[in-house]
């Protein structure tokens, strides 16, 4: 494909995880975030498939289909389920939203500062959306600071590993199938192990707000 | 001997001479004589700044005994301008004196005092070496205090305004004098040509640098060096105030003027930054302080901050562009600054002056107990109308054009022909935007605000409703600022071209006059034309206004007793917003920025705790600057205070030891 | 002076003074048509008109000229809107052109005037409505201005006919991520701005609940005409402008009858689909808390920043 | 809100207003409002039922909007006043007032018994008259409350739709 074509559908692939990241921030209920969550997930299968047909590469178009399925349905699904039978709403965060939105301005703006000595003199496009990259995961970090349900964190916790995976695929043009497999399985490991916690969380202490977690039960 | 020579002769002699008249002449006739004489030196001033901004030479020679060079005043350009500005604001000041001026405000001493303010403040621009620069600077400084110590009598605020504002000129006058030390200590010489040798990218440069910058951002009321401006505006008489936030304020602008561009070009790009930021706190602190603010006055103080503050934000943008080689959009982020200047005296002018006759007409300075005045004082309102469309910078005032230029200066700064200048250019440019954006959004709530509450609905007070319209004098002083308003706003051109040679020969590159006098800039490719707007408008108002009068004839306006309150009888004045009513959304929004504090009793009836008898509800917003960051240091001073009046108990005893003491420690010291 | 140009912006004028009542007409009828009513048919904002223009006005003793004068500086602010857009052709007027930041301070007049209306008529919801018009009016302005900054600096000039000339030559441009934050930003900025759904609810009758309505809750006959034609005239003209940012096909680029005559039955066509698909979604939208408004232009600020940078910095 | 669910919603609901009867003829002096009428509703009093079946008329399913008629926020706006309820004796200026503050032309159409003749209400001590005994009645729709039908009507002679 031709380059401009390239850069192009790279730059809507980085500027749709850009976006569903923002909205994640923006939006407080938790069905939203995982929608936003799976679109995420599409927008990066998409952007390691371009990648892959660039480059001509089978392996990053499996890697694709892959996230795809991980990212984009398997994760989101377990969540949207579990949220579903817990009839779970909205989050209350410790920030004021416009703040949260405030600091997701300057945490990008940081994401480009800091990633400027990379990329800055870089020519292929890719590697001009790593900061975007770098965004979504310090966004996932506010958002594992900042909400108070486990399971936003949960959300804040992924989009923390979408933008990892985005830096990785961005910058070494795609890691290997076995490595991201492998990541994906602990990642899945780990939101299951989550999900039954919080389960049990909430029946043993009716709901799941961190700040009420102070003191420790034997 | 120049003409320009002989201007400043001329004022230095006409100051001494108002003076003189303002002691001989009897109380009667004092405030017209001494107003009269004022007007003069003011309009010796701008006749001299005007021929130095023409390009203009000449100078003023005046020996010391002391063994430095002599006080020499030699205004270039860019001092012109700032001379003609002063003075042109002085004229206003001291007409509308005349007929305002009464009770303590028009003694001898506030007299004399306003010709010294005045002259000083007209010759700061004009000082061509450190030493005249300060000893200008101090004659002002002195001469405004003395002014705002006039109604003294009238209670504590005054006397505590005075002690915060000799404290912060004291304090800028400090760290100019350090400043220029080290200055001209590098330079072995007071003169500024001379000063111009020393390096900007010198580590002395920067220490000067920020000194000097601190210094002139207290006098023109940059955060965190406001506190003096929202205490001594609303305490000072209202044409004092008028003079200090129209004129005083830029003498700090010229002198952070003076330093980036005359004695310290192209410094480093950190300066520009630090700049940048001051001024980008400053504009938005002192908008949302004049939002939330119903003192009249205070209002007015808070807005001086936040036009101080974009301009400084011009100016840093400016030099950060240089540093990167952004010529076009630094000088166009410059003259825009510039433009700020000039258009913040045309308008803060009137605003205070009609502020000054609203308080002579009702006695009051709380937008919460005024309004109704529009048709009460038509002429005032007029003016303060015009004016405060120029603070809002909508069409066709000189504020809109001076923010169009800052913006466009910036939106162009971050790309030089499509190459990224660089990563802070192009992370600092957005936020500046977006800084003045919310800047105006917010200054034009303001100033609905201060227009709308004061003069149009229905009066909020007795005082309110026997407002009348003030002497002849007051209601043209303001008209002419609000015409000088509209005509720099609808004559750009020119003006603009005029600023940039007070910035020097290649900034005039960048500018030009479009049209009849629309303002262009070639080097970015935008242009304004408001007299074609005007015309637009005209055009498309034509039909409308047809129909007006067409159906008019046949459907007159009815006049109805009451406002639609629902048909009851209880429909008074005090169901109106009200000032501080009009911001509470505002002030809601950003609770965490100004923390206002919020105090609400309860009383309940004796019977039962269910049924309330009153409730009282308080809110008071304060300066967090202030309480913050003053308070602390200033009990700490007292602290130390206290334990030095353990030193002295009065009892010789202790005198003696001390001596004694002092003796011993030479000795020892001798022996070494 | 390039009549051509002059010419196509008359056009302009007087073609959205007869667009303006209509769209609204269009809009009502598909609110009505799905809330399951008839409708009161697309002609009704025309009659009203009519009729507003043949009553006679009533004033209270104590409000001023302001309120005469106001209603037609609004109308004046929001025709001049429709000279400086490109609305039907992408000309500019030689001395005027649509510079982003003079349309936006055009656009503010009519804000003020709309504020100054309220606070004329002395009267508790006057002044209410008129405070929180003027506090989102303020919230706006930086999305406002951050958004076309955005979208001016693929073209590096900030006349609106330039940038969309671009966009008509250059379509990879309209679908690159920067402009798609800054459109969503920008449509945010203006449903604001206009007074839709979710920030004010047009078409209530509670005081309490009202921005834009309660300050013309003392207007009436001629006065109230130019208040809502002026209203109706901005909302159109926005409408357009982002219709032609988004698909700027058909838009005059020559001042050819033919191309003019495509041009307005496009600018027509694009206004009234673009109302209908904003009517029809805020049928299912609820106007949220005010204080929950700086939320939501908080988030579109966050958008629009980003564009800017992002532009500045991806591409 | 996905495009799915709203095509159904609009299916499912699809119209419900009630097909609209011949117009009435034009009530003289009313052609100058050319079909739009904004009503504002006055209770001068009586009891609420007049109230609501206004407020039918105005649903959705007797629908004056499709005649033109709007509910209006202020009488500045309205062109038609609905007044119901005997007048009492607190509500009697109020009522003056706000005739008072319509802009001209305007059209008062007294709505039910109570309104035209003080109906059961009439001799009540708080009663201080009939509509008409403060303000002049252009229309008059009788009933006890009348149908929503016939308000629909009444304000149809004024829109002429």
């Amino acid at each position: 494909m031709s380059e401009i074509l390239y850069a192009q559908l790279i730059a809507v692939g980085a500027g749709a995880l850009l976006l569903t990241s923002v909205l994640m921030v923006w939006r407080h209920s938790v069905l939203a975030s995982i929608r936003l969550l799976a679109t995420q997930g599409v927008a990066l299968a998409f952007l390691v498939a371009v990648m892959g047909i660039h480059e001509a590469e089978a392996e990053l178009l499996a890697v694709s289909i892959l996230v795809l399925a991980l990212k984009g349905v398997a994760l989101p699904w377990v969540l949207a389920r579990n949220s579903a039978t817990i009839g779970s709403t909205g989050d209350s965060s410790r920030l004021n939203p416009t703040a949260a939105l405030m600091s997701v301005v300057l945490l990008t703006t940081l994401a480009y500062v800091v990633s400027w000595p990379l990329v800055g003199t870089a020519t292929d496009p890719a590697e001009h959306a790593v900061p975007i990259g770098i965004a979504m995961v310090l966004i996932g970090f506010l958002l594992l600071v900042t909400r108070r349900r486990a399971r936003s964190q949960l959300i804040g916790f992924l989009l923390l590993d979408n933008g990892i995976a985005a830096v990785a695929f961005l910058i070494s043009g795609g890691v290997s199938v076995l490595l991201e497999l492998g990541v994906s399985l602990d990642l899945l490991v780990v939101v299951v192990i989550l999900h039954v916690f919080t389960g049990r969380m909430r029946s043993k202490f009716g709901q799941t707000d961190v700040d009420q977690l102070r003191e420790l039960h034997d | 001997m120049t003409a320009v020579t002989a201007g400043l002769a001329a004022q230095l002699v006409l100051a001494l001479l108002s003076s003189v008249l303002t002691f001989s002449v009897p109380a009667r006739a004092r405030s017209r004589v001494s107003g009269i004489s004022c007007a003069l030196i003011s309009t010796a001033g701008a006749a001299t700044g005007a021929l130095a901004l023409a390009g203009g030479r000449g100078s003023l020679t005046i020996p010391l005994a002391l063994p430095v060079d002599p006080l020499t005043l030699s205004p270039d350009r860019l001092g012109g301008l700032f001379m003609l500005v002063a003075s042109a604001v002085g004229i206003l000041v001291s007409v509308y004196g005349i007929s305002y001026a009464h009770g303590p405000s028009a003694s001898r001493t506030s007299w004399a005092a306003l010709a010294f303010f005045l002259v000083g403040m007209q010759l700061v621009p004009a000082a061509a070496d450190a030493m005249s620069f300060l000893l200008m600077w101090e004659v002002m400084a002195l001469a405004s205090t003395a002014l705002l110590l006039a109604d003294h009598a009238h209670g504590r605020q005054v006397s505590s305004a005075t002690v915060w504002y000799s404290a912060m000129s004291q304090l800028s006058f400090l760290l100019l004098l350090g400043g220029f030390t080290v200055l001209s200590a590098a330079a072995e010489s007071t003169s500024f040509s001379a000063m111009r040798a020393v390096s900007s990218q010198s580590p002395t440069a920067s220490i000067v640098f920020v000194i000097l910058i601190l210094g002139f951002g207290s006098k023109a009321g940059l955060v965190p060096l406001h506190v003096w401006l929202p205490r001594a505006h609303p305490e000072a008489p209202s044409h004092i105030s008028a003079a200090m936030s129209a004129a005083m304020v830029k003498m700090g602008v010229y002198g952070a003027l003076l330093v980036c561009i005359r004695l310290l070009p192209d410094g480093p790009a950190w300066w520009g930054v630090l700049l940048l930021i001051l001024g980008g706190i400053s504009a938005m602190y002192g908008i949302l302080q004049a939002a939330v603010a119903s003192d009249v006055k205070k209002l007015l103080a808070y807005s001086t901050t936040e036009n101080v503050g974009l301009i400084f934000l011009g100016l840093g943008a400016s030099m950060l562009l240089r540093s990167y080689d952004a010529t076009a959009a630094a000088d166009v982020a410059i003259i825009a600054a510039l433009f700020l200047v000039v258009s913040h005296a045309a308008f803060k002018a009137p605003l205070f002056l009609g502020a000054g006759s609203i308080l002579h007409a009702t006695g009051e300075r709380n937008l919460d107990r005024l309004g109704g005045l529009g048709r009460r004082m038509p002429w005032t309102g007029a003016a303060f109308g015009i004016a405060s469309l120029g603070a809002a910078a909508l069409p066709i005032t000189s504020g809109f054009v001076a923010e169009w230029m800052l913006l466009q200066g910036l939106i162009h700064g971050a790309r030089v022909d499509g190459e990224l200048v660089s990563l802070p250019v192009s992370i600092a440019m957005p936020l500046a935007v977006a800084v003045i954006a919310l800047t105006a959004g917010l200054a034009l709530l303001t100033f609905v605000k201060a227009y709308g509450i004061a003069f149009l609905a229905r009066p909020r007070s007795p005082a309110a409703a026997s407002a009348h319209e003030v002497p002849a004098l007051m209601r043209i002083a303001p008209l002419i600022g609000a015409v000088a308003i509209l005509a720099l706003g609808l004559l750009p051109g020119p003006v603009a071209v005029a600023l940039a040679s007070a910035i020097g020969p290649e900034a005039v590159m960048n500018v030009r006059t479009i049209g009849l006098a629309g303002v262009g800039l070639p080097s970015i490719g935008a242009l304004l034309d408001p007299v074609g707007l005007l015309i637009a408008a005209a055009l498309v108002a034509i039909p409308v206004l047809t129909i007006i009068v067409v159906t008019s004839k046949r459907h007159p306006q009815r006049v109805a007793k009451l406002v639609w309150g629902g048909g009851g009888e209880r429909n008074n004045p005090r169901m109106q917003y009200t000032a501080t009513s009009y911001a509470e959304p505002l002030l809601r929004v950003f609770d965490d920025v100004l923390q206002p504090s919020r105090d609400v009793q309860v009383t309940h009836v004796d019977e039962s705790r269910y049924l309330v008898q009153r409730i009282k509800v308080e809110q008071r917003v304060s300066d967090r600057v202030e309480t913050g960051l003053y308070r602390p240091v200033l009990s700490f001073a007292d602290r130390i205070g206290v334990l030095a009046r353990r030193l002295q108990n009065g009892s010789i005893h202790r005198y003696l030891g001390y001596s004694f003491a002092a003796l011993l420690v030479v000795l020892v010291a001798v022996s070494l | 002076m390039n009549w051509s140009a002059l010419i196509i912006a008359v056009i302009q004028v007087v073609f959205f003074v007869l667009l303006a009542p209509l769209l609204i007409g269009v809009m009502r009828q598909v609110r009505a048509k799905l809330e399951g009513r008839v409708g009161a048919g697309i002609w009704q904002p025309w009659r009203d008109l009519r009729k507003l223009l043949v009553k006679d006005p009533v004033r209270a003793e104590d409000s001023s000229w302001l309120q005469r004068a106001a209603p037609v500086t609004l109308l004046v602010s929001s025709l001049l809107l429709c000279v400086l857009f490109p609305l039907v052709g992408a000309m500019t007027v030689t001395l005027i052109p649509g510079d982003l930041f003079v349309v936006v301070s055009v656009l503010l007049i009519g804000v003020v005037a709309l504020a100054l209306v309220g606070l004329d008529s002395g009267t508790a919801f006057g002044g209410m409505g008129s405070s929180r018009h003027m506090m989102v009016a303020a919230l706006v302005e930086p999305t406002l201005l951050l958004a076309v900054y955005a979208l001016s600096i693929p073209t590096n000039s900030s006349t609106l006919a330039i940038i969309v000339e671009t966009r008509l030559e250059t379509p990879a441009v309209i679908l690159s991520p920067v402009s798609m934050l800054a459109m969503v930003a920008l449509i945010i900025a203006i449903m604001a701005e206009t007074g839709r759904l979710p920030v004010d609810n047009p078409s209530t009758h509670l005081e309490v609940t009202m921005l834009h309505e309660a300050m013309l809750l003392e207007s009436s006959g001629r006065d109230l005409a130019w208040l809502e034609l002026g209203s109706s005239l901005k909302l159109a003209a926005l409408l357009g402008l982002v219709a032609n940012l988004l698909v700027p096909w058909g838009i005059a680029t020559t001042s050819s009858a033919l191309a003019v005559i495509i041009g307005l039955v496009a600018i027509a066509v694009k206004v009234l689909l673009l109302g209908g698909l904003l009517a029809a979604g805020e049928v299912f939208l609820a106007k949220v808390r005010l204080f929950r408004v700086p939320e939501l232009v908080a988030g579109s600020f966050a958008l629009s920043f980003l564009a800017v940078t992002a532009s500045y910095l991806i591409a | 809100m996905s495009v799915k669910r709203l095509a159904g919603l609009i299916r499912r609901t699809g119209q419900i207003a009630e097909p609209s009867p011949p117009a009435p003829e034009l009530f003289e002096g009313a052609a100058v409002l050319g079909g739009s009428a904004h009503v504002r509703y006055i209770d001068a009093g009586g009891g609420n039922d007049c109230g609501s079946e206004i407020a039918a008329a105005f649903g959705p399913v007797y629908d004056v909007e499709r005649y033109g008629g709007h509910l209006a926020a202020s009488p500045r706006h309205a062109d038609v006043l609905l007044v119901t309820g005997a007048v009492t004796q607190n509500l009697a200026e109020p009522l003056r007032r706000t005739v008072e503050a319509t802009s001209t032309p305007r059209f008062v159409i007294a709505v039910g018994d109570s309104a035209i003749n003080g109906g059961v209400f009439a001799q009540g001590y708080g009663v201080a008259g009939a509509v008409s005994d403060f303000v002049t009645v252009d229309l008059e729709v009788p009933g006890s409350p009348p149908e929503p039908a016939e308000i629909v009507a009444a304000l149809r002679r004024m829109t002429g739709r």
